[in-house]
């Protein structure tokens, strides 16, 4: 019971994250149909942006945290500018293979710049550990679990409450009547690149700390980030977070009771019995944004 | 082409299909004579794509019964309905895009050829003669449309009237007995329209049923041995065109009321 | 800014469209006067449809002129020509499913900047239409048929358009609404905005029209006043053969 | 024209190892070779059919376990195990097929890679019978008679008549009604279920002998890496073989070939070029720009440009 | 436009990689070095990199081998296998390279290997820890790093003394981690000690969470952790917040305590690290000169302290195979493999002298090199109590 305990509390805070950083790739997937392979870089980005804001900035951790997102949304601007713009008309395997090579290039390039050696991001918290009966938790990852659960409120604030968000849930539902509308819809897509990119980097930022910030990091992330928006459906942002928490728990529980060695394999299976049961995702009710 | 004139019939018995709650269909009935040209026509959303879509078995009948030369089809998939002699076209153009017109039409005699996966790999002569038959089949439906000269073009990039044309031709490659064309006149110039009528009306000569889904009043008037009409998913009418074009309920659905409001 | 007194608001010029080899409009003529309410009219795929889509600048025009108000707005962007001043409100009814109404509505004013107003034309079009001031919260797409026309007229007027393009209001609608329907576009027209309205129910909406133009294969075929046309055997014609 | 750039490609190939004696070229073909079978096999799914599999690393590794562990611990003949281990991979495609006949695009991307993913996991746990992490050493050399296939001359012999299979085996399928049966399945699926194609049975059909053809480019690294470990699954293997189909010219029989041997040749000039720091910096971004011009990839583009000059 | 030159310039690259002559420069001697320099283990692979760099360097600044100059030829293997193969045909073939160190891991080692059979060409395996590579019976393989069973046999003494009675163990999924678990549970029941849990992580995991949530459970007293130091940083922070309280070891000398110190802070205090290098204590190792003019030299260059651990094998290896070259007098691969078995030298570790190891006739060598036990006391490195006290 008591490892019960605690096995669900470290899947609560790990979930915490992988729904962050499902939330960005569901919008990015659902809205432009980009399967972004260059996705887990952006996290990687974030935690090298907050190592650079923090010790050689020498700022804030919350101002290195909006650094590391500001820098996400620029480059995902700039990305989907560049290189997706031009390519809006062509297959989904021609802009994934893109994707790839943005993949390749910035973690090859991260390694130029910061070298192979890990990171670690300092944090301004204590590190004995919150004791609450069985369970314990460091107070870094509370503020880490805070942290995502506010980014992941103030995303569906931006979804649901802001013109912004309005427009790319009716982008998503009919482009066309978007378009009659007067929505710009390359806008919109730009906009949904760089905020799906600067939620990455705000997962990297928030969790370099906590583990360490090296340039092959993102990979295993956008691995995780695939399955949640699988789970969730596309466009799903309450089955993002919920698959994410969901991953989270379920690796936790796999890896403490069946074997470590298959911890990964839990998302896998999941994803398959999903699309086998209910292809539209988990949660999905229908494919849509919000 | 076989299948002459027999005791053949589509027979569709009290179909109906929902969507998401709403009635598409609500219990429609008809029947298709051998070797006619029938019609189905109507207003807009009055479920006459939808019937074919059930019918071919792109759909699944929330109840209803389809019959076709006395046995159901009901339930089978739309690659068995065409293996059983039931072949459609679409509303909108549906061509293999990226493909040459002779491939399209290659594609479409699949059910006409018979090489298994070991044949293919292993090279056996027997499918070279079959692929060489194939190719002069493809030639002689490509002739019969009147494309021979754009057999190597890729579909896609044919005028919209001649895609159309192609998809009339892979449909026939597939040896249909009963064929449903949707809309085979939407969006032509009258001259093609003119074109298409005669086509149809040579393909019912080689003994294929003809069903057809057409707004263009014109054409259906003037090609159809019968014409049903749909509306609100139901069948309002049925007869001869000359009938059809008179009949109260139907002017009533399509252009609506003149003066006073029924 | 506006056009010299009784000129036309929006004139077609021999516009030529296509969707990729598709011709959809082959040289199309047509105006719509400063305060007219005109239909067009024609069988399925005559292009009508196609001639509102090229006018708010969804269908790129391949030839031809569109000007509005006499300005040439044939190479703008869809936005563009909404904050011209034309709204269309397309087949289909086509609101968003899964925004609420007052979304729906709020997606209307998209292009406008002037807050306050679009909060006091929202709380107009609320009145003018009870039945949305009653669904507000709730999600487009639950609504009946009757009510997403409602609300995707509303949100065309959202816009606050000088000109507004209907796109078949009384499809799959049930007759009495479609006479509400019809009212209601006949009370838009009343307060001012000019009105183009694509319809199949031919007679229905020549009744209401001052205008109309008969479509056949991409131009138009017959154009006259709406009542001259709807004693004309052509009309028939054209949608029953014959 | 064409025919003699062919029969020039062949009397090249045939007499490869007499005139490239540097036996590090001939290992860099070889791999090409092996990576060629690859993205044929790849190409049959995503070019003809139109279905991303992103678990075909899964495949190969499969296909090089299985051909290691027949050799090594039932000691059966290179010769019966490599048909064993194409045809234990022809029955993973199988399974895949059938799991995912009803999904397309992103959700079959997905279906593979999880596969891919659980397969990896099982290499490295399950260590009675792939020894783990440890992999698998001292694979065997194929023998012939009396003569060992050891030296790389003789094995590009072998890897080269696996290319030459797999390619008659994609060009006669490509072909023949099947072929056209998977290209209806890409082109339009209504409409090939329209005019009898029972879609789903083919979509198996590919995803079976792409996965058989995988599983022998597996076999055939096996035996000449004659090491197997856990790495074979790396996702990175997949990468390279989507980059290799897709900058080629998916849909296209000599697009996967010429796409193998560039981007095995790439990271070996990159290599040489310029030092390790940028060599994957630069693969990165010219794998970007290469896309980014040429999106529909190298031998389309070398026909339509040829069609522009020959009109 | 641009998409004309785009397939311009593939072109050249591959006709560049086709038909650039190999070269024949007959003035240096050239020594290959395979490492992972880029990938998921790349801070380990450039810090033995730079050790032998140094290595290099200083034989050349007392007058290189027999008046030639000693260039080191470095190839990245991105730690995979399939590219440490392609690298060692690279360095034989196109550099023709008499011998080489290498490969890191041992699933790189392990493809290598037969390239060095293929082509007869020394290898100095620096790193590698799997007991196979030197039981395959290849005679081109010489490993200067300790089996794990050589790790564990080596620790053997000290078990009573570190207090171990029930062990657990968490290790990377990898042939290393493996391994580890094997050799070190083998030699703690020869000792009488209880083996509890044996949990694996992936390489690349980072939340280590539940396999500590199921440690814990188990009730053991010692904690031995065998992975690279960035996850033994993130074990023992999360092994800290879950309020773990084991002993930990570390083992396969990769810990970096420096490193641990920085980055784990309070959380890796108490624990224990085989290693086989101690730059905190260089005066303490067999030759106390050389680790101290090593260590020297490494923060002259700027090169990160917690690196020293790692670095100070590409020293010895690249020493190990210039020795050999002096030995046999020419830079013909076969000369060095025979030299190579008389070699006697004092590495950075300690002396390295080859012995024999595998099937008859067919042995690889295998050196036997000093371990060492440190402990990370008040946020510092130093010897353990029954060490320090002796």
């Amino acid at each position: 019971m008591e490892q019960l305990l605690q096995h669900l509390v470290n899947g609560l805070v790990l979930g915490g994250t992988y729904a962050l950083l499902g939330i960005g790739l569901t919008l990015i997937f659902g809205l432009m149909n980009v399967v972004n392979f260059a996705h887990g870089e952006f996290y990687t980005l974030g935690a090298y942006a907050a190592f650079a804001a923090l010790a050689l900035g020498g700022v804030d951790f919350v101002v290195a945290v909006l650094a590391a997102i500001g820098a996400g949304a620029l480059l995902g601007a700039l990305c989907e500018r560049v290189l997706l713009r031009p390519l809006r008309a062509e297959s989904i395997d021609t802009t994934m293979l893109v994707m790839i090579g943005v993949w390749i290039a910035m973690q090859n390039g991260e390694l130029l710049v910061w070298g192979g050696v890990a990171k670690s991001i300092p944090h301004p918290f204590p590190t004995a550990p919150l004791v609450l009966g069985p369970v314990s938790i460091a107070p870094l990852r509370v503020f880490v679990l805070v942290l995502a659960a506010g980014l992941i409120a103030a995303s569906y604030l931006l979804i649901h409450r802001t013109k912004l968000g309005r427009a790319m849930r009716a982008t998503f539902q009919d482009r066309d009547t978007a378009a009659l509308m007067g929505v710009r819809i390359s806008r919109i897509h730009t906009a949904t690149f760089a905020f799906g990119s600067a939620l990455a980097a705000a997962a990297g930022a928030l969790l370099g700390p906590v583990f360490l910030a090296y340039p092959s990091m993102g990979d295993l992330a956008a691995l995780k980030a695939f399955c949640v928006v699988i789970l969730g459906g596309l466009g799903n942002l309450p089955g993002a977070t919920l698959g994410g928490l969901l991953l989270g728990i379920a690796e936790e529980l796999g890896a403490g009771y069946v074997s470590s060695g298959y911890r990964d394999a839990v998302g896998f299976v999941i994803i398959i019995l999903v699309l086998l049961l209910r292809p539209s995702g988990l949660f999905a009710r229908e494919e849509r944004i919000g | 082409m076989a299948g002459s004139a027999s005791v053949v019939t589509l027979a569709v018995r009290d179909l109906a299909v929902q969507f998401g709650g709403v009635a598409a269909l609500g219990g429609v009935s008809f029947e298709v004579s051998p070797g006619t040209i029938t019609s189905v026509i109507g207003p807009n959303g009055a479920g006459k794509t939808t019937a074919f879509n059930a019918i071919t078995g792109y759909l699944r009948p929330a109840r209803g019964e389809i019959t076709w030369d006395g046995a159901p089809l009901t339930g089978l998939r739309p690659s068995a309905i065409a293996r059983r002699g039931v072949v459609r076209t679409f509303q909108k153009t549906s061509v293999f895009p990226s493909l040459s017109v002779a491939d399209n039409v290659t594609i479409g005699l699949h059910l006409r050829a018979t090489a298994g996966f070991l044949d293919v790999v292993l090279g056996r002569r027997r499918i070279r003669d079959e692929e060489r038959r194939l190719a002069a089949d493809a030639e002689a439906i490509i002739a019969f449309v009147g494309l021979a000269h754009r057999r190597r073009e890729i579909a896609s990039a044919l005028p919209y009237g001649e895609q159309r044309l192609v998809e009339l031709a892979v449909a026939l490659a597939a040896h249909p007995r009963l064929l449903l064309l949707d809309e085979p006149g939407a969006g032509m110039t009258s001259g093609e329209k003119d074109v298409v009528s005669e086509l149809i009306r040579k393909i019912r000569g080689r003994g294929i049923t003809v069903l057809l889904v057409e707004h263009d009043m014109r054409m259906v008037m003037g090609i159809s041995d019968i014409v049903i009409v749909l509306n609100h998913g139901r069948v309002i009418a049925e007869g001869a065109p000359a009938d059809i074009r008179t009949h109260p309920d139907v002017i009533r659905a399509y252009l609506g009321t003149t003066g006073d409001r029924a | 800014m506006t056009a010299p007194e009784g000129g036309p608001l929006l004139r077609v010029e021999e516009l030529h469209a296509a969707y990729g080899p598709v011709a959809a409009l082959r040289g199309l003529d047509l105006t719509v006067g400063q305060g007219e309410l005109v239909c067009l009219i024609g069988a399925n795929g005559a292009g009508k449809t196609s001639t509102l889509r090229a006018i708010s600048g969804l269908l790129p025009a391949a030839r031809g002129r569109i000007l509005f108000d006499g300005r040439p707005i044939h190479a703008a962007e869809p936005a563009e020509i909404l904050e011209a001043g034309i709204a269309h409100c397309p087949e289909g009814r086509r609101v968003f499913p899964y925004l609420t109404v007052q979304e729906n509505l709020e997606m209307g004013a998209y292009v406008r900047r002037d807050r306050h107003a679009v909060a006091e034309d929202l709380e107009r079009v609320c009145t003018h239409f009870p039945i949305l001031a009653e669904r507000r919260r709730q999600m487009a797409g639950t609504l009946s048929g009757g009510e997403q026309q409602m609300l995707a007229i509303a949100r065309a007027l959202m816009a606050r358009p000088r000109l507004i393009l209907f796109d078949e209001p009384s499809l799959g609608l049930a007759p009495t609404l479609v006479e509400t329907t019809f009212e209601i576009i006949a009370d838009i027209r009343r307060r001012g905005t000019t009105v183009l309205m694509v319809e199949q129910n031919a007679y229905g909406a020549l009744r209401m029209a001052d205008r109309g133009y008969v479509m056949e294969t991409g131009r138009i075929v017959l154009a006259g006043p709406a009542r001259a046309l709807l004693d004309d055997d052509h009309v028939r014609r054209a949608y029953l053969g014959g | 024209m064409i025919r003699l750039a062919r029969g020039l490609g062949a009397l090249l190939a045939l007499t490869l190892p007499f005139w490239l004696a540097n036996p590090y070229f001939l290992h860099v073909v070889i791999m090409a070779g092996i990576f060629g079978v690859l993205a044929l096999s790849l190409n049959l799914l995503l070019g003809y059919t139109g279905q991303l599999s992103l678990g075909h690393a899964a495949f190969f590794g499969i296909g090089a376990y299985t051909s290691a562990l027949l050799t090594l611990r039932l000691e059966w003949s290179f010769w019966l195990a490599l048909p064993g281990a194409v045809a234990l991979t022809a029955l993973a495609g199988w399974l895949i097929g059938r799991l995912a006949l009803k999904l397309r695009g992103a959700y079959f991307v997905l279906v593979t890679i999880s596969f891919a993913g659980v397969i990896s996991l099982v290499s490295v746990n399950w260590m009675e019978l792939t020894n783990g992490p440890l992999g698998l050493p001292g694979v065997p050399a194929p023998e012939l008679g009396p003569w060992s296939l050891r030296a790389k001359s003789a094995y590009y012999y072998l890897v080269l008549a696996g290319v030459a299979l797999s390619y008659l085996v994609c060009a006669r399928l490509v072909g023949s009604r099947i072929g056209r049966a998977f290209l209806a399945l890409r082109e339009n699926e209504p409409l090939a279920e329209s005019v009898g194609v029972d879609v789903t049975h083919y979509l198996v059909l590919a995803a079976v002998v792409s996965a058989g053809l995988a599983g022998l480019a597996g076999g055939l690294y096996a035996h000449y890496t004659r090491f197997v470990s856990p790495e074979v699954f790396l996702f990175t293997y997949t990468v390279t073989m989507v980059v290799m189909v897709v900058a080629g010219g998916k849909g296209t029989l000599a697009g996967p070939l010429v796409g193998a041997l560039l981007f095995t040749a790439l990271p070996e000039a990159l290599r040489l070029a310029t030092s390790w720091q940028w060599q994957m910096l630069a693969y990165g971004v010219l794998l970007v720009l290469l896309v980014f011009f040429l999106p529909r990839g190298i031998v389309p583009a070398l026909a339509a440009w040829r069609a522009r000059r020959a009109s | 436009m641009l998409n004309r030159w785009v397939p311009v310039v593939l072109v050249v690259l591959l006709a560049g990689a086709l038909l650039t002559p190999a070269g024949f420069a007959q003035a240096p001697v050239k020594i290959g070095v395979i490492q992972p320099l880029s990938g998921p283990v790349a801070a380990s692979g450039n810090y033995v990199r730079m050790g032998a760099e140094i290595a290099r360097d200083w034989i050349n600044a007392r007058g290189g081998i027999g008046g030639r100059k000693v260039e080191l030829v470095i190839e990245d293997n991105k730690s995979d296998p399939k590219e440490a193969a392609s690298a060692a045909e690279k360095l034989i073939v196109r550099d023709r390279v008499p011998a080489i160190m290498g490969a890191w891991g041992s699933s790189m080692t392990l493809a290598a290997m037969p390239k060095l059979e293929e082509y007869g060409v020394p290898m100095v395996v620096e790193t590698s820890s799997a007991a196979s590579i030197t039981k395959r019976g290849n005679p081109w393989i010489f490993r200067i790093s300790p089996p794990s069973e050589m790790e564990a046999l080596g620790l053997e003494r000290y078990v009573a003394k570190l207090g171990v009675k029930r062990a657990d163990f968490l290790a990377v999924n990898t042939d290393w981690g493996r391994g580890a678990v094997g050799a070190f549970g083998d030699m703690l029941k020869k000792k009488g000690a209880a083996v509890g849990a044996a949990e694996f992580m992936d390489q690349a995991a980072t939340d280590m969470n539940a396999q500590i949530t199921k440690i814990k459970a188990t009730g053991g007293d010692t904690l031995f952790l065998t992975t690279a130091v960035e996850q033994i940083t993130l074990v023992m922070k999360q092994a800290q917040e879950q309020r773990l309280g084991r002993k930990i070891i570390t083992t396969g000398g990769s810990s970096s305590p420096t490193q641990l110190i920085k980055q784990a802070g309070a959380a890796a205090e108490g624990s224990y690290h085989i290693l086989f290098f101690m730059p905190w204590f260089p005066e303490a190792m067999p030759d106390g000169k050389l680790a101290k003019a090593f260590v020297d030299e490494w923060n002259k260059r700027g090169h990160p302290f917690e690196g020293l651990t790692e670095g100070f094998r590409g020293h010895d290896g690249i020493a190990t195979i210039a020795e050999a070259i002096k030995a046999a007098r020419k830079d013909e691969p076969k000369a060095i493999r025979d030299a190579l078995w008389k070699v006697s030298l004092m590495g950075v570790n300690g002396p390295i002298r080859f012995e024999k190891d595998g099937p008859a006739g067919k042995e690889s060598g295998q050196s036997k090199p000093s371990i060492f036990v440190v402990q990370i006391k008040d946020g510092k490195v130093a010897l353990p109590d029954f060490l320090a006290q002796k």
